[in-house]
């Protein structure tokens, strides 16, 4: 509920960052409530349709399998949202728990950060893409390879703001009245990273994004069948010319919500106590 | 400076600015492929790829003419003796490789033993002979032990074939592919350099000796009128049409069949179709598994398949592709329909009843198949909905190219896999005519069919056993057929030369800008 | 600065050393036997075996490793098992298109991030900030290859203007103006990196300029301009130079896509055809370079650091 | 040497006794802050006078708008959301607020310069002592490089930097917090200025170092004649610098004098709270004497005098806005009970 609050008054004001929530809303509801939304199996092939224009039935056109280009795009809303959200939560949980304890007990911090250090030495696309021919195509290991690739910033970027906060006296004065290691960690310090860490969520979701349709590109990310957005640019990109909707919907659709996730993340960094203002990435 | 000097130098200076500026008119064929070819050694790389470069350089001592018959190149004439077991060739005089020695029988029987013991394809022909000498200067002798039917349109076919190298390359070399400073060949082109990753590029060869008579396929006449030949990797296909549309490449090649009408309505652009088709093969598993002889059930899959929608989703227009059964392309002197009512019946009801005879239980079968192809990937979705229909429980497992490799080499990985064949002037360069080669298919009904098959020479007793083996492959079903296909590049309008269709590889003697 | 450089230059070992251990390990985990790629569709299971065993493939992984190790210290890569020549003529072929490639992205990262971003914090809060701070954000959220086809599809196949793919090298025939090829992979990848670096200038000056010695500067009477550039942007440099490291490693990584698009015959093109090729030795030359190359910008970004900002001293 | 300064209060011109031309005079200046989109007066209809070669102190609590008066007579308040609403600022015959950014600019750190309160962050950290100096020098007097360098060594040495030559190629990090208020003394007359403000110089430094600094500004005051404006909350500061004083409270002046009167006779019950919370030196004090409550919110002013909720004289009529008192003809008071209350100074 806090966070709730904490979005509502980051958005006050902010038009642009406000048609962007309210964009990527439609794309929450559209992902969840695909079945309903999609007038057509997104995997149905029907070679007499075939790269029709747009129109009706086929709002968005066909490709060249004759699939209905609108329920793909409807069905890689939930696709991002999945890739989004389990990268955010890979990254968060790799990335945030190494940060928190590096930057708690320092001893084992410095350790730990070394090897992050070493994984951040990899630029993040090259190590997805070798992580992802080590291990094979699917949803899952998309996923884990872009989680991995922002669990090395987001553990960085936690570790700094453990440093920050573990010599503020609030925590202090709960050391001081016996709290526990656990109970210091998750208690009283957690809930003061939990707006800075939602900031770095949502430009993780919007990288993964960017990061998932290059891998889908490069014919290195997700399965070709799955219904993406990315797979839909890369397996349909030789049509730019002679069927112009499979690339331009699409297209638009991840910049549109990547544009959106980045004005959110910027508003809710604006309005973020400033102790983290400058620990947080973004774009 | 005195004034003389001076005079001379400005001479000097605007002489080599013509020379500089004639220098840049050179005429450059620029050649966007698929990518990068592993080498350009003809013995012992198969890749469609290097011999598209490589056939400019190197020759053989046959070649194919329009009609897809071998022919000679670097051979003058032949003659067999009765029995069909000593092949005399009478090599050409007037031959000279790029490095300016003379070709001679030496140079020709260092370059055959070595793609007989080496070579890719070498060991089909060498199987049969008994020995190989020089019986002149320009005349060497083939011993077989046994006639051997195929063995001119082997020595013609260049692409994994017999081309001719110096006795002084060949002297040493094994499996490894020649080295770039080794592509010393007889061609009209000669190698120039090969910078990875950026071109390959081809010079004329000044010194050339052209074979005679009027051009017919690869036969006759061939004349460089390129400066140079120039070979860039553009894997993105789109970019290859976006690049040729530029007018940054004269010609690209292997582009998708649904830009086909655009392309070809484009008049900045002209379109070359492909002569030899090539055909996709789904390969079952003979080894291990579930297919493991089991014949019915290989039928009952092949029953449950119709080719047609997976070709017009995978190539699209009518034209580029065609449902045909014959391993062989109509029109081809070993085009014939034994078996091919199996080829695509489409039939789900009759594929189920003929699995559930087959013993069949639902038992998962295993499908690989790679995205580096997109036909293959696009097909291979609708075959397997089709088999779901007739309820097979397929596993579609998808790859990249090198897993998939990798993978079939292992008889426990896999039940099906899905490749291409490209077009070949004799049966016997099929692949599942291979003993060897993943899926494994040796039975005996194979090796009497196929015994009979290379002993003879009789071209007609030959097609007649072709047919046999063609209505075995349907009732065994090592290999599925998915129909042909036919490829086309893109060239600029302003090539001359180019003709409607290539004949397997793209040719760029006798073509000028 | 010597010794501090010498200094940071040692402690880079033991993370080098762990990379190499990683990018060994990656590799050879990747499915996917390079002897039976090599050998095509043809080869008998003894011939790939036989194979294997000459490249070395069949040792156990440490040994391999170990050998490797070796001959790196010694400068040697190894061989590509693809083209069979030395790994590091391989990427040295490749390092031409991708330096200058990587020299014209910043080229264009520098002249318009940060003029673009020194405007749009001039103007904060007015029209001129909200378009130019919007349009960086939308063209930082832009796919590099959905950008690349497009300025492919508008500049060289509509118009006209620019090749539309490959590089010859500015050696060969044409000599420098050969750079023409450059000029939209290096749009396609300036345009991400540009954006990042237009916001980074943007929000760095906001916070200098609400700094003291900004209103000192001002109460001398310098224009604006001269305090914009000279005192709000000067102390904003050290917080944008210390992301140049970040920016260097999203080009790496953007430009396996551009030059995939444009079919650029570059290092990152090379990786991407490595992989798929399984030639293990190139794959591991380009990524222990890269990641040396990485650090090495991230101790020139320190060193920078320090140059620009002398509070900060370096011991 | 006598001088004179004429205060006015309110919108009343009082005493003129100046025989020539005012270096500064402000008039009905007034000061808004926008916030909300609604415009928050902070400084009201406030005028006063400085001479040439005059020290004029302005005390006040934070918020009273002293510094933003300040600020707003040197011209720095573009770029934030405080404007000048009305009034004149005549400084050397023109007025200021007509002036154009560049003609404004052409006076900033020439014939007006300004120190600031936190000498640790006034001076940019990347930049050499010596070339901060030199900049506004270069600037104003377009003189070579090599002469500025000159010049901002004999103003190094005459701020009394030790060790001139060597400090000033240092950067501000490799000075104390008492030697960078001298560098930025340097920097503020080094085109010697007609007026010089000092916005609490001293409040950030070490006791100690502040009578260095507010002696070094007493010192340069005598040797080139440069009016001051001294702004401090410490009426002590202001007693030790300052011939003139004026008590600003909440965006007025409450009350004005020569220093020397204003504690012979305090007129308003606010300086009166002033001074006792001074902590005297060199004594042990168990508690001072605060002012008790705070300074109001800007939107909530109370009804008449503003003062009038803290001051422990307040009476009903004290809702009234209080009259100006002219208790000598250099000592003025707004407070109803001027009169009456300046028998009780102690």
């Amino acid at each position: 509920m806090k966070l709730l609050t904490f979005v509502k008054e980051a958005l006050e004001g902010r038009k642009l960052a406000t048609a962007g929530a309210i964009w990527l809303l439609i794309i929450v509801v559209a992902g969840i409530a695909a079945p309903l939304i999609a007038p057509f199996d997104p995997l149905e092939i029907d070679p007499i349709a075939r790269l029709s224009e747009p129109g009706t039935p086929y709002l968005f056109g066909t490709d060249h399998f004759g699939r209905d280009t609108f329920s793909r795009a409807v069905y890689g809303a939930r696709m991002a949202l999945i890739i989004g959200i389990g990268s955010v939560m890979v990254a968060l949980l790799c990335g945030g728990l190494v940060g928190m304890l590096s930057g708690y007990f320092t001893g084992l911090g410095h350790v730990l950060m070394r090897m992050v250090d070493v994984l951040m030495a990899f630029p993040a696309l090259l190590l997805a893409l070798v992580l992802m021919t080590v291990l094979e195509r699917s949803v899952f290991n998309t996923i884990l390879v872009i989680g991995i690739v922002y669990a090395t910033t987001t553990a960085r970027i936690l570790f700094g703001m453990m440093l920050k906060l573990k010599n503020e006296v609030f925590i202090d004065a709960a050391r001081c009245s016996g709290a526990g290691h656990l109970s210091l960690l998750f208690r009283h310090i957690l809930p003061n990273l939990l707006s800075p860490i939602l900031v770095q969520a949502t430009f993780i979701f919007a990288f993964a994004q960017l990061q998932a349709a290059a891998l889908d590109f490069l014919g290195l990310g997700l399965p070709p069948e799955v219904p993406s957005w990315g797979n839909m640019l890369a397996e349909e990109r030789i049509y730019i010319t002679r069927a112009p909707w499979l690339l331009i919907f699409p297209g638009v659709l991840i910049i549109l919500s990547v544009f959106s996730m980045n004005l959110l993340g910027d508003a809710l960094r604006d309005r973020i106590d400033p102790r983290f203002k400058d620990d947080i990435a973004g774009v | 400076m005195n004034r003389d000097t001076r005079w001379k130098a400005i001479y000097a200076v605007v002489a080599l600015c013509l020379a500089v500026s004639t220098a840049n008119a050179a005429t450059t064929l620029r050649y966007a492929t698929v990518g990068e070819p592993p080498s350009l050694d003809q013995h012992v790389v198969t890749s469609d790829l290097a011999t598209t470069i490589a056939h400019h350089m190197f020759e053989g001592l046959y070649t194919f003419n329009a009609a897809n018959a071998p022919v000679p190149l670097l051979a003058a004439s032949d003659s067999m003796s009765d029995d069909g077991k000593v092949i005399t060739i009478t090599l050409r005089d007037d031959v000279t490789f790029h490095n300016g020695q003379a070709m001679t029988s030496a140079d020709v029987i260092a370059s055959l033993q070595r793609w007989g013991e080496f070579g890719s394809r070498g060991g089909l022909l060498f199987g049969n002979v008994s020995g190989i000498e020089a019986t002149g200067d320009h005349e060497i002798t083939i011993n077989l032990s046994e006639p051997f039917g195929p063995w001119k349109n082997l020595l013609a076919f260049i692409n994994g074939g017999p081309a001719i190298y110096p006795a002084s390359i060949m002297e040493g070399a094994t499996k490894e592919p020649l080295k770039p400073e080794d592509y010393i060949g007889t061609g009209p082109y000669q190698f120039t350099e090969w910078q990875p990753n950026r071109h390959v590029e081809l010079s004329r060869f000044d010194a050339y000796a052209s074979p005679e008579g009027e051009a017919d396929g690869y036969a006759g006449e061939r004349k460089a009128e390129f400066d140079s030949l120039k070979f860039f990797p553009v894997p993105d296909v789109g970019t290859r049409v976006a690049g040729l549309q530029a007018g940054d490449y004269d010609y690209a090649e292997s582009i998708p069949g649904d830009l086909y009408a655009s392309l070809d309505a484009d008049s900045n652009v002209s379109t070359i179709l492909n002569g030899g088709p090539i055909f996709g093969l789904v390969f079952m598993n003979s080894k291990e598994g579930p297919l493991k002889e089991n014949f019915a059930l290989r039928r009952a899959i092949q029953t449950a398949i119709d080719k047609t929608p997976a070709l017009q989703v995978a190539i699209g227009p009518e034209g580029l592709w065609k449902a045909n059964g014959s391993f062989l392309p109509e029109g081809n002197v070993w085009f014939n329909d034994s078996g091919v009512d199996n080829f695509s019946r489409g039939d789900a009801e009759a594929a189920k009843a003929m699995a559930a005879e087959a013993g069949y239980t639902g038992d998962p079968i295993k499908f690989m198949v790679s995205t580096n192809y997109p036909f293959h990937y696009d097909s291979a979705i609708v075959y397997t909905k089709q088999l779901a229909q007739a309820g097979f429980n397929v596993d579609l497992q998808v790859y990249d190219w090198a897993t998939l490799i990798e993978k079939r080499a292992q008889p426990d990985q896999w039940d099906l896999f899905f490749t291409h064949h490209g077009f070949v002037p004799d049966p016997i360069l099929i692949s599942v005519m291979n003993d060897n080669y993943p899926g494994w298919w040796t039975t005996e009904e194979k090796a009497a069919l196929k015994a009979k098959f290379t002993a003879s020479s009789d071209p007609a007793e030959r097609q007649a056993i072709w047919g046999e083996i063609q209505a075995l492959i349907y009732e065994q079903v090592p290999t599925m057929k998915t129909g042909d296909v036919y490829t086309y590049n893109i060239a600029s309008p302003e090539l001359q030369g180019l003709g409607d269709a290539t004949l397997i590889w793209p040719h760029f003697w006798n073509v000028s800008k | 600065m010597i010794a501090y450089t010498f200094k940071r230059l040692l402690t880079l070992v033991p993370t080098l050393l762990a990379a190499s251990v990683l990018v060994f390990l990656f590799i050879h985990l990747i499915p996917g036997d390079p002897a039976a790629i090599l050998l095509g569709d043809t080869a008998t299971p003894e011939e790939i075996l036989a194979l294997t065993r000459e490249l070395g493939l069949d040792r156990p992984l440490w040994q391999q490793y170990v050998l490797w190790f070796k001959n790196v210290l010694s400068g040697d890569l190894g061989r590509s098992l693809f083209f069979d020549t030395p790994v590091l003529q391989v990427i040295a072929d490749g390092a031409e298109t991708s330096i200058l490639l990587a020299l014209l992205t910043m080229f264009w990262i520098v002249i318009l991030g940060i003029p673009i971003g020194i405007v749009s914090a001039s103007y904060k809060g007015t029209w001129i900030d909200q378009v130019t701070s919007g349009f960086a954000m939308l063209f930082a959220s832009i796919p590099t290859f959905w950008l690349g086809l497009y300025l492919i599809l508008i500049f060289s196949v509509g118009l006209g203007w620019l090749p539309s793919s490959g590089f010859p090298s500015v050696s060969d025939e044409g000599g420098w103006t050969n750079m023409r090829y450059l000029i939209l992979p290096s749009l396609t990848l300036a345009a991400p990196n540009a954006a990042l670096i237009i916001r980074l200038v943007r929000s760095s000056m906001l916070d200098v300029s609400r700094e003291d010695h900004v209103r000192t500067a001002r109460s001398k009477g310098l224009h604006p301009a001269r305090v914009a550039i000279k005192h709000v942007f000067r102390n904003a440099l050290i917080a944008v130079a210390a992301a140049f490291g970040f920016t260097f490693a999203a080009l790496i990584s953007e430009a396996v896509v551009t030059e995939t698009v444009f079919s650029l015959p570059g290092i990152g093109r090379l990786v991407v055809q490595s992989i798929l090729r399984r030639d293990y030795p190139v794959i591991q030359g380009v990524i222990l370079i890269i990641v040396v190359l990485y650090m090495f910008v991230n101790l020139l970004v320190d060193l920078a650091y320090a140059w620009l900002d002398p509070r900060v001293s370096l011991s | 040497m006598r001088y004179v300064t004429a205060l006015t209060l309110g919108s009343r011109m009082i005493s003129p006794v100046s025989d020539n031309q005012p270096l500064l005079r402000v008039e009905n200046l007034c000061i808004a802050i926008q916030n909300a989109g609604q415009l928050q007066p902070v400084v009201r209809d406030l005028s006063f006078e400085v001479q040439a070669s005059q020290t004029l102190g302005i005390v006040g609590e934070s918020g009273s708008g002293k510094s933003l008066t300040v600020l707003a007579i040197m011209g720095l308040l573009s770029g934030s959301p405080v404007r000048v609403t009305s009034g004149k600022v005549w400084f050397d015959g023109k007025d200021l607020l007509q002036l154009s950014d560049a003609e404004r600019r052409s006076i900033m750190g020439d014939g007006m310069s300004m120190i600031f309160q936190e000498p640790m962050t006034s001076l940019n950290p990347v930049y050499k002592i010596g070339d901060q100096i030199m900049e506004g020098i270069r600037h104003h007097q377009h003189c070579s490089a090599k002469e500025a360098r000159t010049r901002a060594l004999q103003l190094l040495e005459k701020v009394k930097i030790p060790d001139a030559s060597t400090r000033i190629d240092h950067y501000p990090h490799q000075l104390s917090g008492g030697q960078r208020q001298r560098v930025m003394i340097a920097m503020a007359l080094a085109c010697d200025p007609l007026l010089l403000i000092a916005d609490e110089p001293t409040t950030a430094l070490d006791v100690t170092v502040q009578k260095e600094v507010l002696d070094l500004i007493a010192e340069i005051q005598q040797d080139t004649g440069t009016a001051i404006i001294l702004i401090s909350h410490d009426l002590g500061v202001i007693a030790q610098t300052c011939n003139f004083v004026a008590v600003m409270y909440c965006g007025e002046i409450v009350e004005s004098s020569t220093t020397e009167k204003l504690f012979q006779r305090l007129g308003h019950p606010y300086t009166r709270g002033l001074i006792e919370s001074i902590p005297p030196l060199h004594s042990d004090v168990e508690w001072l004497n605060a002012i008790p409550g705070q300074v109001p919110a800007l939107n909530a002013l109370p009804v008449g005098c503003s003062y009038q909720p803290r001051c422990s004289h307040a009476q009903a009529q004290c809702r009234q806005n209080p009259p100006v008192a002219l208790l000598d003809d250099e000592h003025i008071v707004r407070c109803h009970f001027a009169q009456q209350l300046q028998g009780r100074a102690s």
